[in-house]
């Protein structure tokens, strides 16, 4: 594993630089003035899929660019950076990512390709309550097998990103009595399905989605078993990357501003407190970058194990919950009264900072996975 | 007094609040940032809180200690204290609260002539007259003294213009207490005034500042040729630097036990909270032993600042008056908040982080709004890193390396 | 409950600061140069017994002042601001306080108002792990009933403060089936009886103690039962008070060095990361020392419930422990190099933060406990 | 050199290895602190330790990349890592550690004239001569600049006067590489002079500095009318703080990595302290949540901190050479340290606590000692104050307040 960047990955950084991360805080508050379920432009969804930027991580044999982690998380970082509200990391990850992962042939020539152009939006819906369960907690949805063939799913998924945008859901649901869940493509028109988009409070798009039996034919149950955890995983390791992209965007922004900022006739960032919180502020983002890398270059091994996978993931989650959280609110104290206001972008990466931090498992739920994939 | 005086005094009290309090009020007993706030524009919840204040204000008993001479009630230390006892035993709101009893009033009380506390106390312990404060401006947060906003001496008044910022319910107010540069050629604290200024005067304009809360409990107002008395400057021209440091350490003290009094009941809302989340069942222990760790925590941060509050105060009553210390519980009190709020959203999960709409109860709705509205707790009334500067300086006698505090 | 200085406190504590805080540190290096088992001078206790510290809470009607814990609380805060080795706390606490609380009026009678006197020492010998034990984990020493009357008393005792030196150990057993423990005085010279003094790194006395079928009379058995709980939680309360001096002191003393010390032309107590830190450590003593006052107020109400006095044992404690580590760290690194020698002050500081942070249970205890006590 | 003879270097170098490497030493590898450090009064573990020391200096490979005429390897980074890789697969300690190796040796590369690097380094490398680093003084500390120690010229020589301190096993080495100061007119920084000097000159003498944790690592060495030789002057006279400055950022780095190293295997450490006192089961989970989570928390922290330190090598062996972000290592590697010390002193309580005796076992009394000596961590090499300066202004260019780094 290295963990210095390739040119080729520096040319994939800038790009997104100059096309991502622009102009992010500008979109987000645009859609945070829209109706919940109007937080997604299908617009502009088509235009990144046209620029390749939907289809990095999908195989080139499905239109995709066959790219890894690696360089999607330096994509995910400079959406962070600015605030992007596009939901390319859950679309790619979690929805492309779990037919890729545990899709047929057939479904994945079905879908990947209108993935990969930005003509189709797919996304995961595994949650069922405020928090990511503990394990042994078992999946309350379920997915009746039809005498007939197919499957009857009932049940409920909440913070399912993007879930009352996308065209495909994928949800995650018990058959019989199987302990693991299974995977079942439902399309958005599905007779049975409702979708409650949330207004919250990062105003990233995320709904709730209810399964009041929902017949899905034989085809919709993707064929890989225990796919979801090696999937949640990737997608945890790719919203670290937007974290990490988030806290170095908040960091340089207060920077900027105690250069900037005078009291008591000098620049405030001249006063020593707030230098040594700066600086231990920008430690804590370092050593989040590190793990970030890590748990990216870690994925994208061949046939790399879901235990180092999983330990991965957890190390660069719960650094990134805890270091995006420190800075941003480091951030807004350092603003001062100007951070308060709801006019200053730096608020927006608070609310961010603590959605992301209780996405897909805290900080402590990652510290416990932790320990337990070591044995104690 | 004796005690059989203060024990007649407390029957009186007793059977005066039986026979006035309305019973619609008791058992509603609210707090410093919720009642009455009165003013010309003042709207009550309901009758009964119209007519407690105005029962309450003719025996000057909205401002229990102030001299009666100026309306208030004229109690000792001791009586006033009874009162407040008999107010809890009943659950009764205050009939009044606000900037004009809790700032400018004490102010007032300590440097205003004669002439000016006959002027302005009535107003304030009758509710008549609402006050804000014009203390910040864009470019003086906690440099405060660098301020710009200008006072130019007309005659017999002064005709001001500038801007000043973070003004609390400014938009609803009659009269603000401002600071203003009436010798722009002196030593920046030295070219400062203390004057009053009607907010009804031609010129003075009001905008609200929406926070990350989603609230707008701030204002900017604008100060356009802008003429106010002579006669409400406080404390000499020019010399209100005084004035402000003195309405600051007050605003310190009060802040912290606002902080004291809102702290309250924070584990059993954690609690709930935990249970709710399915940390535990409804009773008995928690199953989740770091979310209880750190409910215990702050429940004990929660116990040993009241109780620090409680020891500035009777060590003020042994005749210790407070201090600089003050700025601990300004410090302190604002942290263990954020902490406390932080704590609820993260029990909440999810169901924390909702901004608006059906999907989320109004119980979770306030646990986002209310986390983000205590960031705000470290930088207004003085941030963290300016009273952290007080207690180095003035309390521990740490040297100066110039500039802040 | 009043918590400011009555004036009759003010005097006990001046009057202490002159005797007692004087030369403790001396005291200490002069103890810790001898054997663990000499580190108790009896012709200083005999003298402190003189001059009426030993009997300070002991009642009148025995010999003592009968004073409360918040007059004794004052004179420990001396003595641990002083580094005070003396094992006043736990003579007058677990000793006189243990026979004071469970004893008979025969008891009391022979003992206290020889304590009182410095006459004797005596102690408590409770503790049977490294750590104060988990509820529910129960007392391994046994007494059991002889044929002929009194007891045998069998186990082991660790962290026995003066353990060594006293001439009456109160060692807890249990009898029987009984889930709680008894209270047994044992004499110094008790055939069976072993005593290992310990080096420990804060070179207080204190000692290991094995009971090997150690035999006592019928009056040797406190009849007072379920008293063990209030004697260690007024310890408790003691040793935090002992504490708040020690932090007290350790942040007096870094006050003067960053007063003193030039660096860069200027004294390093003008750098503001050094003022903000040493304004939060102030803020922690502040509190600290409310919470102390307050438990031994609490300590001091007649007829306190059991579970009042637990409560403000624990919050006295618990923030002990962390404001005194947190301070006496924050001394070492303030101080730089210096102070990590061995023949400055500051690090005798560090070492009984530390000793005294880890005993009578630490702070993750005393949070434990407050939760239980409140009910989840 | 091409990926073949990369291949056939390591044939060959696995070879050599097998056949001159002592079998004793295999599976004994070592640390940073822990080796043979070589000097004129060297003493080894065992024969087979000065034999191991023999052959490998004899090859240069005590200081594998250095030029090859001053009795180095000559080995290219690649060849290094090979190396480095070979004898990792054998578990051998280095042959040869010490302040020569990592210290003085790099600077004289940087710095030094043919001369120099000819009389010195072969000392180095063979491990003949021990050196130890004279900067701190009793009144300059954080501000080295601030020196005292005077050197005068005498002829070719100059004679030294003052006192060092915090200088690391002083009373075992040979040489000394110290900062003077040979122009007391001139500002501060620029009338120092970076010297070497003879250990056994006369008027050298030590004295050791006994620690909290009970050891003396540390000496002060005194210097009373000390001759030296004005051609053992390293980077021009009065141009020692360049010298001294790249040395210190050099030793920052090395600081981090021995961290890094020495942290290595702390969760199984500590879990085992768990397992011991009673926290857990000797497999499986543990039953202290809180323990449980701090533990993970300090494995967590430690291999992201490995992390770190690994990818500002491979930005350092892609061309972006380590610069003031070493001062990262620094202060997150030895803050880390104290915290994993602090936590095993807390699993063990009572345990953890001894200070000699037989009522501690020895690993007990370790963890009290390994604890104490942690405190010095972030004071030592340049506090952690320090460090923060540095990043503040060089890396995070804050604006200078003036004074401190």
């Amino acid at each position: 594993m290295n963990l210095a960047l390739t040119d080729e990955q520096k040319l994939i950084r800038d790009t997104a630089k100059d096309m991502l991360r622009k102009d992010g805080a500008r979109r987000l508050r645009r859609l945070r003035d829209a109706a919940p379920d109007a937080r997604f432009s299908r617009e502009l969804w088509a235009e990144m899929g046209e620029l390749g930027w939907l289809g990095l991580t999908i195989p080139e044999a499905h239109g995709g660019a066959g790219l890894g982690l690696a360089e999607l998380a330096l994509v995910l970082e400079e959406l962070g950076r600015g605030l992007g509200p596009e939901p390319v990391g859950a679309a790619l990850l979690l929805g492309a990512g779990a037919i890729d992962a545990a899709g047929s042939e057939a479904q994945k020539a079905r879908f990947l390709p209108r993935l990969a152009t930005g003509e189709a939006l797919a996304t995961l819906a595994w949650q069922e309550g405020p928090h990511r369960p503990a394990p042994g907690i078992p999946c309350m949805t379920v997915a009746e097998a039809q005498p007939g063939g197919g499957y009857r799913l009932t049940g409920e998924k909440r913070e399912v990103v993007a879930g009352a945008n996308a065209d495909v859901l994928i949800v995650s649901a018990r058959v019989g009595g199987d302990p693991e869940p299974r995977l079942f493509l439902v399309e958005a028109g599905a007779t049975g399905l409702t979708r409650e988009a949330l207004d919250r409070v990062d105003a990233h798009p995320v709904a709730r989605v209810a399964l009041a039996g929902v017949e899905v034919g034989e085809d919709a149950a993707l064929p890989g078993v225990a796919a979801l955890g090696g999937v949640l995983d990737r997608a945890t390791i790719g919203l670290a990357a937007e974290m990490l992209g988030g806290m170095a965007a908040a960091l340089e922004m207060t920077l900027a501003w105690l250069r900037e900022r005078r009291q008591f006739g000098v620049p405030i960032g001249s006063f020593q407190a707030l230098q040594h919180r700066a600086a231990r502020a920008f430690v804590e983002l370092e050593l989040t970058r590190s793990v970030v890398m890590a748990a990216a270059r870690t994925a994208d091994q061949a046939g790399v194990p879901a235990k180092a996978l999983a330990q991965a993931a957890s190390l660069a989650k719960a650094r990134a919950s805890d270091a995006f959280a420190l800075i941003a609110d480091e951030a807004v104290q350092m603003h001062g009264g100007i951070g308060m206001t709801d006019e200053h972008d730096v608020g927006l990466y608070l609310k961010r900072a603590r959605v992301a931090a209780q996405s897909y498992g805290d900080a402590a739920w990652h510290r416990d996975r932790w320990a337990r994939l070591a044995g104690y | 007094m004796s005690r059989v005086d203060l024990d007649a005094f407390r029957a009186d009290t007793r059977a005066w609040l039986e026979d006035n309090a309305p019973a619609s009020l008791r058992g509603r007993p609210g707090d410093m940032f919720h009642g009455t706030w009165g003013g010309r524009r003042g709207d009550f919840e309901s009758d009964d809180h119209r007519v407690w204040l105005e029962r309450m204000a003719a025996r000057g008993w909205t401002a229990p200690t102030w001299p009666a001479e100026y309306g208030g009630g004229g109690l000792s230390r001791k009586e006033a204290a009874v009162l407040a006892e008999e107010l809890k035993r009943l659950k009764l709101p205050a009939p009044l609260i606000g900037f004009g009893l809790v700032m400018i009033g004490p102010t007032l009380l300590q440097f205003g002539t004669e002439a000016q506390k006959r002027q302005h106390l009535p107003g304030i312990i009758k509710g008549e007259i609402r006050w804000c404060q014009g203390y910040s401006e864009p470019g003086s947060g906690s440099d405060l003294a660098s301020l710009q906003t200008s006072a130019v001496r007309d005659g017999e008044q002064y005709v001001i213009n500038g801007q000043k910022i973070w003004t609390s319910y400014a938009e609803k107010s009659d009269w603000i207490f401002c600071l203003v540069r009436t010798d722009p050629g002196a030593r920046k604290q030295e070219g400062i005034s203390f004057i009053l200024v009607d907010m009804a005067s031609p010129g003075v304009t009001t905008k609200p500042i929406k926070l990350i809360s989603g609230a707008s409990p701030f204002c900017e107002v604008f100060f356009d040729d802008v003429r106010a008395e002579a006669r409400d400057v406080i404390g000499g021209v020019n010399a209100g630097w005084t004035v402000a440091k003195a309405l600051l350490q007050h605003e310190r003290t009060m802040v912290g036990e606002v902080f004291a009094r809102s702290v309250l009941g924070g584990q059993q809302e954690l609690l709930a909270l935990a249970r709710a989340a399915g940390l535990g069942p409804p009773e008995g222990s928690l199953e989740a032993p770091l979310v209880r760790d750190r409910i215990a925590q702050s429940a004990m941060d929660e116990r040993a600042f009241m109780l620090t509050v409680q020891r500035l105060q009777d060590n003020a009553r042994a005749g210790q008056p407070p201090g600089p210390e003050s700025s601990i519980l300004k410090v302190y009190g604002t942290e263990l908040n954020q902490r406390r709020r932080q704590l609820a959203v993260e029990i909440a999960g999810a169901d924390g982080l909702g901004w608006s709409g059906d999907a989320y109860d109004d119980g979770a709705l306030g646990l986002t709004r209310d986390w983000l509205r205590s960031r705000g707790n470290t930088i207004e009334g003085g941030t963290s890193e300016i009273q952290l500067n007080i207690i180095a300086k003035r309390v521990l006698g740490l040297p100066d390396a110039g500039g802040a505090a």
